[in-house]
């Protein structure tokens, strides 16, 4: 039952909040209470995950009919539906004063009962359902709080999405006739027969790439964010990117594991391409938005090395990789909003000496680029580790080439806190569209309170892995031996 | 017994209440910064004690990711080399502290300052520790990032800040060589606990030894800054000198010698790497020896000091003689740290980094002045200093291995002797050629200069100790030991004699040695060329970024859509208008799927 | 079998003139005419077949009576359509399009 | 011929014409309101009654003639159902013109007549019903009283005459070839036994005929002109009713009765032929529509492309049909009576996209009814618009035509060019016109209409999540 109310409680709160979200008092307690309410749900979830270490499911039946409403969280999902719950919480507190705030918290509050859907999904059209409902809130959340070509941007997100999940409903239909088990997915689905595996493998591979998303398909990415708000921006690239990659592990995998197998070296290039060139792109932005966009199709590329892999670390690894590329890309889109918030603009030049003018902003910053660089002692370091480990174990010095990608992380990243924090305080460079450093006024409590957890979260899971591994280890390692290779 | 879980945690937990302190009372918090120091200096000097009866101290082991076919664990414990460095670190350290407390004393960010120097020694004692490749990585990794916020401690400075990205990047490009090397390496034997590592090593592929291997040298070639990956080193003087001192001098360049040392049967069973080891090392010597000779800010030419002397004990590695690089890596810790600091002194004192500005400091500096040449003798490898006795035995190693790199090592030690007492001339005898008066450095100051000199004086008599603690063979070989004293003295008498004149001998050299001296006064050209090579890749990103990205793949997605939309135009096209077309269409639909009809029910 | 290419003919002219007539009281009688001429061929290949009188004139005159219908509504179109413009030349409406 | 038969097989029809003959009377004596009010009631009464009578009578045949019972009165009555509402939309357009309550009288008729196509098992009634709903919709397009509505209905009319002569030829063939049996059921075995060559032909003109009302790819020239310049009730009724019983009646003719026999294996080819021709055509064009009633008549194009290759994948595809048909006429009328709002908000909307600019903020309860059908004709889950798709989905891929299911996928991506620009201008355009003293009311009627359809669509997306598709579905299935 605890599961229905991870979707039922946002979905109420978004409901609420549209109906009622006239004053903003009223709206912001609302969608706090909701997305606290989720938070607090999920921790129930994952300690009871965590003692009886076997899925709890929820199926929904209504006198006899065979609904598709049904639910499980197994290691694979309970971490990314805590991840999705805490961003929650982050998100609305960042949107505390957005104009129209009633329909922008029922859109967020929305938008986090789909993602959870999408996570807690036992049955293949559920899945899809899901996977839909997530376009729209995000269709609207970029296209009506956006800044200036949001229409382009909002179209281009839902066109390329939706593209490729058409493909993949078909890839998703066809595992149902040919699976001939109906909708459901249990718990240990049995593959599909050899011969059309590689087909539905593609055609899943389709939508579930797009939201990776991996390199050729990735042009939505840096629009989509520069436009969306920050709310936006943080679930977009905290949770919806991870919607892929665990497409890939919950469906791909298990059910056509031949295919993956097989297809498994164009995947690991891919995550390698993207890597080396979501970095090369990042070091070119002089966005802010944009450049952290591009990190994304970086780190995603690291989780699609680990997934490539196929062994049990690379899964590890490609699972750490997600669960810290939504804290630390979370954290920093709503750093890059708040400086928004104060000064207006994102362009990279426009700033300098933030270490003197914005201590506690300059710090945190600090902290999250040392974090989206990999440096051990913070979260992304053992995602990578373990994904290019893994990665070179199973391909061999062909990974090698991902390790300009992780030099080019570090110049991209640096190359941000040198222009934005190093340097003379703006006040003698020119200041852009009239931009006075004593305008900027330093991250007050309400922004510290969503920054500093944050933060501690990251440095404890660079610290001890374990903490999230050894709650994926028995789902992952299965997977892993259905990958075939083992090691 | 020093714990050793206390001498990592504790420098942490220093750093973060200085750090929340805040400026107030870093007056007193600044002290806690020696905990760190000086509990790894116990702790290191503890198990040296008692080195001869075996303690085998259990190492403390936990699994950092846990598989199903095995485990990544992560440990510390103390082996013999293990100690040494800690009492190494543990000493520089503290004196740096001292020195910091006179050098920082009205630097508005003092905090910021200390918490790093203790979250520094933190990591390098992690590295120093750590029983696994991955702990070792993790240390590895973190020191380079302690470097890149000291380095950059300055960051209103643009220069500073973009040195400290420089360093960063440059030991990150070893840092991913080393990445791979654990990679190979637990493909290989599928642990990365170093002890099973190298019980491994006879029955891997040759193959595999020399590429993991060669690998570990691109890393530690990354961080003790050897040739090609050497560039960063000579900017990272824009941090604070004291921070040059422990870092550039002592402790994290001496890392990558440690790491050589750590995993020595793995060198010691491949000799091509063996063999490209020693030619980088004994390049970046004589190289990096050329370059200090012209150079005109003390701290440069304390820097391309450094990287020489590297490469000397990497050339002691390649020769296969672990032993003899560690204990120079030892007694230059000491020296070079002390000449760092005393540099820290002059320029604190004179307020001017350039030699050509200074001269006549040793009336004003007089134990400045003092410690200094006691630093450079030891450098210059003058008996009975520490050095004297560190680069014979280097030498010697070098000489009966291979005698080319033996040559070339002797001139590159002539050179040092050569650059240190043209260093010591311009700064410390004739008149003071800069503005203001030079003063001496406050007593704080002194203390450590003093403590660093005793011990660059007296380290070689620890030479048979240490021989005999780690295996090495003692005693000096008196023909190598005569010939390099020869030549060192002679060097260092015509640097002094020379620069009689002051800053005017240079112009005479470079006029003799015409070319050679401008290349060698620019560094050969090698950085500015990364330099240009970096830039030019930051713009290309940016144009290819806007050009593949925006335009090409962009475009592509773009013109499905304009070619969707011209689909359509060509549909809309059809509805013309005239109603005789459209019933047209009609009859021609028909007779169209009647003849289909029949031609497909045929 | 004459009857059948009889029918035939009428209806391709009836087609032939909704097509080409530009006048649409022309095309009116042009459609008469192929419903007309499918009356007959209905009558006629039902009847050649063995079909039950009663059920094939009831058909028959079904067909007449919706004709007419038709006529009627098309008649009606044609008058509002020249009411407003005065003119019934089919090619003169091409104000819609695209 | 008992006359007593059960209350499915006439009170439905009885009822809405009784409710059409009152209506006029009032009309007669001049009193239009109260006429519009009486035809609705009609239509509303027959649409409740055949949902009720659907569920609890045995299915038979009325006369040997007409069919009734579960889908066969379910359908129609959700045709009903439509109508009722399209006249209830266009109420103060009906109660105003002084040719307004024929307009209802016509919605009404046509949907007895669509009535009668979707439940007629003979050939007569075929054709009586599809020169009925041919003569309904003329008069409905003409109705609206522009001059382009009526050059419309001239195109439209001179179409329909070769379209009716064709049909007739076709059922002619067929007569004959039954030898003179009227009756579907028991004419398909003779069909069946007959030389091919005058079967295929007959096979080829009842199809052509099927895919002119249907506005499918050959013959779909009128569509566009007709939705654009009729007004947007009857076009929400011309859009759904017609195009839900042809659909079905297709589906009867072509899987269930007449053309069984293997020799019309070809049939499959042929429907597949028009659906994707039509699916293409439709998707395409539509992308580029200013004009939103074109945009969706383009959709409409588009949409019967599904129900085509619903019908042409076999057995599978009997219920794919009925799903998508039920979630394609829901979604169409709701979005055209929703168009119809628009003109009530803001009355001096020029039809196309860029003059509803900002449209959702000047009344957010629109824009909401506007998004719920746009999103539910493009297919996205938790409307009604994707159960449709994803039977029809299911039926291709479950004899496994691959290339067709992705060709179906790519044209629904394609049509959100159209759909996704109507929400676009809806909701992210800044509307240079402000609103506030544009004389448009709240919405009216058609307002109140458009939201009871979008909570239609919504409930019929999301239950069947809950309860599965039997449950829900069961009461259309034939």
């Amino acid at each position: 039952m605890t599961l229905a109310l991870l979707i039922a409680i946002p979905l109420a709160g978004a409901l609420v909040s549209a109906v009622v979200g006239r004053s903003t008092a009223v709206a912001r307690i609302i969608a706090l209470a909701a997305s606290l309410g989720t938070a607090g749900v999920a921790a129930v979830v994952w300690q009871a995950y965590a003692s009886s270490a076997e899925a709890l499911t929820y199926e929904f039946t209504m006198d006899g009919a065979g609904s598709f409403l049904r639910l499980a969280a197994d290691g694979l999902s309970v971490p990314l539906v805590a991840l999705t719950a805490l961003l929650g919480i982050i998100a609305v507190l960042a949107s505390w004063n957005v104009e129209r705030i009633g329909t922008h918290m029922s859109l967020l509050l929305a938008l986090e009962a789909a993602v959870i859907g999408v996570f807690l999904a036992a049955d293949l059209i559920l899945f899809y359902v899901a996977w839909e409902a997530v376009l729209i809130p995000m269709f609207f959340l970029i296209g009506g709080w956006g800044h200036e070509n949001r229409r382009y941007a909002a179209m281009k997100f839902f066109i390329y999405t939706f593209a490729g999940s058409a493909l993949m409903l078909v890839g998703l239909v066809l595992l149902v006739v040919l699976g001939g088990t109906g909708t459901g997915m249990p718990a240990t689905p049995l593959p599909i027969e050899p011969a059309s595996q590689t087909l539905v493998f593609w055609l899943l591979a389709a939508g579930l790439l797009v939201k990776i998303p991996v390199v050729p398909l990735h042009t939505w990415l840096p629009d989509a964010h520069v436009e969306a708000p920050t709310a936006g921006s943080i679930m977009l690239a905290g949770v919806l990117l991870k919607m892929g990659a665990y497409g890939i592990a919950r469906i791909s995998i298990p059910y056509t594991p031949d295919a993956f197998a097989a297809a498994a070296p164009i995947l690991a290039a891919l995550g390698v391409i993207g890597i080396v060139y979501g970095a090369a792109m990042a070091l070119g932005q002089c966005d802010l938005k944009r450049l952290v966009a591009y990190s994304s199709v970086a780190h995603m590329g690291f989780v699609v090395l680990g997934l490539a892999s196929g062994t049990e670390l690379g899964l590890q690894g490609a699972m750490l990789g997600m669960v810290s590329h939504g804290l630390v890309a979370g954290l920093l889109f709503f750093l890059v909003g708040a400086l928004y918030e104060r000064a207006h603009t994102r362009d990279i030049g426009a700033f300098g000496g933030l270490g003197v003018t914005l201590p506690r902003w300059a710090t945190i910053f600090v902290v999250a680029s040392l974090a989206s660089l990999g440096l051990p002692g913070l979260s992304g370091f053992p995602g990578e580790f373990a994904s290019v480990v893994a990665g070179f174990g199973r391909f061999g010095f062909v990974i090698a080439v991902a390790g300009i990608g992780i030099v080019l992380a570090g110049a991209y990243t640096l190359r941000a806190v040198r222009l934005v924090v190093h340097g003379e305080p703006a006040a003698t460079q020119a200041p852009a569209d009239g931009l006075q450093p004593a305008a900027l006024r330093d991250l007050d409590a309400r922004e510290l309170l969503i920054a500093v957890p944050l933060v501690a979260l990251i440095v404890a899971l660079g610290i001890w892995p374990r903490l999230v591994t050894d709650i994926a280890a028995a789902t992952l390692g299965a997977l892993a031996s259905l990958a075939g290779t083992v090691s | 017994m020093m714990p050793l879980w206390f001498v990592l945690v504790a420098p942490i937990a220093v750093a973060l209440v200085i750090a929340a302190a805040g400026r107030g009372p870093v007056r007193y918090t600044r002290w806690l910064a020696l905990v760190g120091p000086v509990a790894a200096a116990w702790a290191g000097a503890e198990r040296l004690a008692d080195a001869g009866r075996e303690t085998g101290v259990a190492a403390e082991a936990v699994s950092w990711f846990v598989t199903q076919t095995g485990s990544i664990d992560v440990g510390a414990s103390a082996d013999p080399i293990a100690s040494i460095m800690l009492v190494v670190v543990g000493v520089v350290a503290s004196m740096v502290v001292v020195f910091s407390f006179g050098y920082m004393a009205e630097d508005a960010s003092q905090p910021r300052y200390f918490a790093l120097l203790s979250a520094f020694t933190a990591a390098m004692t992690g590295l120093v520790l750590s029983t696994s490749l991955v702990g070792l990585f993790i240390a590895w990794e973190l020191v380079g990032a302690c470097s890149y916020l000291l380095i950059g401690f300055w960051f209103t400075k643009p220069s500073a800040a973009r040195a400290a990205v420089k360093a960063f990047l440059v030991t990150r490009v070893g840092d991913v060589g080393l990445l791979f090397a654990l990679a190979l390496l637990w493909r290989e034997t599928g642990t990365l606990v170093t002890a099973d590592v190298l019980a491994a090593v006879p029955t891997l592929a040759p193959a595999t030894i020399t590429t993991a291997a060669l690998l570990l040298f691109v890393g530690a070639a990354g961080k003790s800054a050897q040739f090609p990956l050497h560039v960063w080193l000579p900017d990272a003087m824009e941090g604070p000198t004291p921070v040059s001192a422990l870092i550039h001098a002592a402790t994290m360049v001496a890392a990558g010698v440690f790491l050589l040392a750590r995993t020595w049967p793995l060198f010691e069973a491949s000799e091509t790497a063996r063999l490209v080891v020693l030619i980088i090392g004994t390049v970046t010597a004589l190289g990096a020896a050329t370059i200090a000779v012209p150079q005109t800010d003390i701290k440069r030419v304390l820097a391309y000091s450094t990287i020489s002397q590297l490469g000397f004990m990497f050339a002691a590695l390649g020769a296969g003689a672990w032993v003899a690089a560690f204990f120079h890596l030892v007694t230059h810790a000491a020296f070079k740290s002390l000449l760092f600091l005393a540099s820290g002194s002059v320029i604190h004192g004179s307020g001017t980094q350039d030699l050509r500005e200074m001269g006549g400091l040793g009336r004003a500096m007089p134990v400045t002045a003092a410690t200094w040449a006691v630093g450079v003798a030891a450098l210059a490898g003058l008996p009975p200093l520490a050095g004297f006795f560190s680069k014979d035995a280097v030498l010697d190693a070098v000489w009966v291995h291979a005698p080319v790199a033996g040559a070339a090592l002797f001139i590159a030690s002539a050179l040092t002797a050569f650059y240190s007492f043209r260093a010591t001339r311009l700064a410390f005898s004739g008149t003071f050629r800069g503005a203001g008066h030079p003063h001496e450095s406050p007593l704080v100051m002194k203390v450590p200069l003093v403590v660093l000199a005793v011990l660059a004086a007296t380290l070689g008599a620890g030479s048979w100790w240490f021989a005999e603690l780690l295996g090495g063979h003692a005693g000096l070989a008196i023909p190598i030991a005569v010939a390099s004293t020869i030549i060192a003295g002679l060097s260092a008498v015509a640097g002094w004699a020379l620069y009689k004149t002051g800053p005017a001998a240079d112009d005479r050299l470079a006029g003799a040695l015409g070319g050679l001296w401008r290349a060698a006064a620019g560094a050969y050209g090698i950085d500015a060329l990364v330099m240009r090579g970096a830039a030019a890749s930051e713009r290309g990103a940016a144009t290819a970024s806007e050009r593949f990205d925006t335009r090409l793949v962009d475009g592509l997605v773009r013109g499905i859509a304009w070619l969707a939309r011209r689909v359509g135009r060509e549909f809309n096209e059809l509805q013309s208008g005239e109603s005789q077309l459209y019933a047209a269409l009609v009859g021609a639909g028909a007779v169209l799927l009647a003849s289909l009809a029949l031609w497909l029910g045929r | 079998m004459i009857v059948a290419i009889g029918c035939a003919a009428a209806f391709s002219l009836g087609v032939y003139a909704v097509l080409t007539r530009r006048d649409v009281i022309a095309i009116l009688a042009g459609a008469e005419l192929m419903l007309g001429a499918a009356n007959v061929q209905l009558v006629a290949f039902a009847l050649s077949r063995g079909g039950d009188g009663a059920v094939v004139s009831s058909f028959a005159l079904i067909v007449l009576v919706i004709a007419a219908a038709e006529a009627a509504v098309g008649m009606a179109l044609v008058v509002t359509a020249y009411r407003r413009t005065r003119r019934t030349l089919v090619d003169e409406f091409g104000e819609v399009s695209g | 011929m008992d006359l007593a038969l059960p209350l499915a097989a006439w009170l439905v029809p009885v009822l809405v014409v009784g409710g059409v003959v009152l209506g006029l009377v009032a009309d007669a004596l001049d009193r239009r309101p109260s006429a519009i009010v009486l035809i609705a009631l009609g239509l509303g009464g027959a649409s409740v009654a055949g949902f009720v009578l659907s569920g609890s009578t045995q299915p038979g045949i009325a006369m040997g003639v007409l069919a009734y019972g579960s889908g066969f009165t379910a359908l129609p009555a959700l045709g009903y159902g439509l109508a009722a509402l399209a006249v209830i939309a266009g109420f103060r357009r009906y109660a105003t013109a002084d040719r307004g309550p024929g307009m209802a009288a016509l919605i009404a008729l046509g949907s007895v007549f669509a009535h009668a196509l979707l439940a007629g098992l003979d050939l007569i009634v075929l054709f009586v019903s599809l020169s009925g709903l041919a003569v309904v919709a003329y008069a409905l397009v003409a109705g609206a009283g522009t001059r382009r509505a009526e050059e419309s209905a001239v195109r439209y009319f001179v179409q329909g005459t070769i379209a009716s002569g064709l049909t007739l030829y076709g059922l002619a063939l067929v007569f004959g070839l039954t030898g003179g049996d009227a009756s579907f059921l028991t004419g398909s075995s003779a069909l069946g036994s007959v030389e091919s060559r005058p079967a295929l032909l007959a096979l080829a003109l009842v199809l052509s005929a099927f895919a002119f009302k249907l506005g499918a790819f050959p013959f779909h020239a009128w569509v566009p002109d007709a939705y654009e310049n009729a007004d947007s009730t009857s076009a929400a009724f011309l859009s759904s009713v017609p195009k839900l019983a042809a659909l079905v009646a297709l589906l009867v003719i072509v899987r269930g009765t007449l053309f069984q026999a293997d020799l019309f294996a070809s049939a499959t080819s042929l429907l597949v032929a028009i659906g994707v021709g039509s699916l293409l055509f439709g998707s395409f064009g539509m992308v580029r529509q200013q004009s939103v009633a074109r945009l969706l008549g383009y959709s409409g194009i588009a949409q019967v492309g599904y129900g085509l290759l619903a019908i042409s994948s076999g057995d599978a595809g009997i219920q794919a049909t009925i799903v998508f048909i039920v979630t394609y006429a829901v979604g169409a009328s709701a979005a055209f009576i929703a168009l119809e709002a628009v003109g009530r908000v803001r009355p001096e909307w020029d039809g196309t996209r860029a003059g509803m600019a900002g449209i959702a903020r000047r009344s957010p309860l629109l824009g909401v009814a506007l998004t719920v059908a746009m999103l539910s004709l493009t297919g996205i889950p938790l409307f009604a618009g994707f159960w449709g798709k994803l039977h029809v989905f299911a039926a291709l891929l479950s004899n496994d035509s691959v290339v067709l299911a992705i060709v179906a996928g790519v044209a629904a991506v394609v049509s959100f060019g159209g759909y996704g620009s109507v929400i676009r201008a809806a909701y992210f355009e800044d509307s240079n016109v402000n609103d506030d003293e544009t004389v448009g009311e709240w919405g009216g009627s058609p307002l109140v209409v458009s939201i009871v359809l979008a909570l239609a669509i919504l409930a019929l997306g999301i239950v069947p999540l809950l309860t599965g598709i039997s449950r829900v579905y069961a009461l259309f299935s034939l």
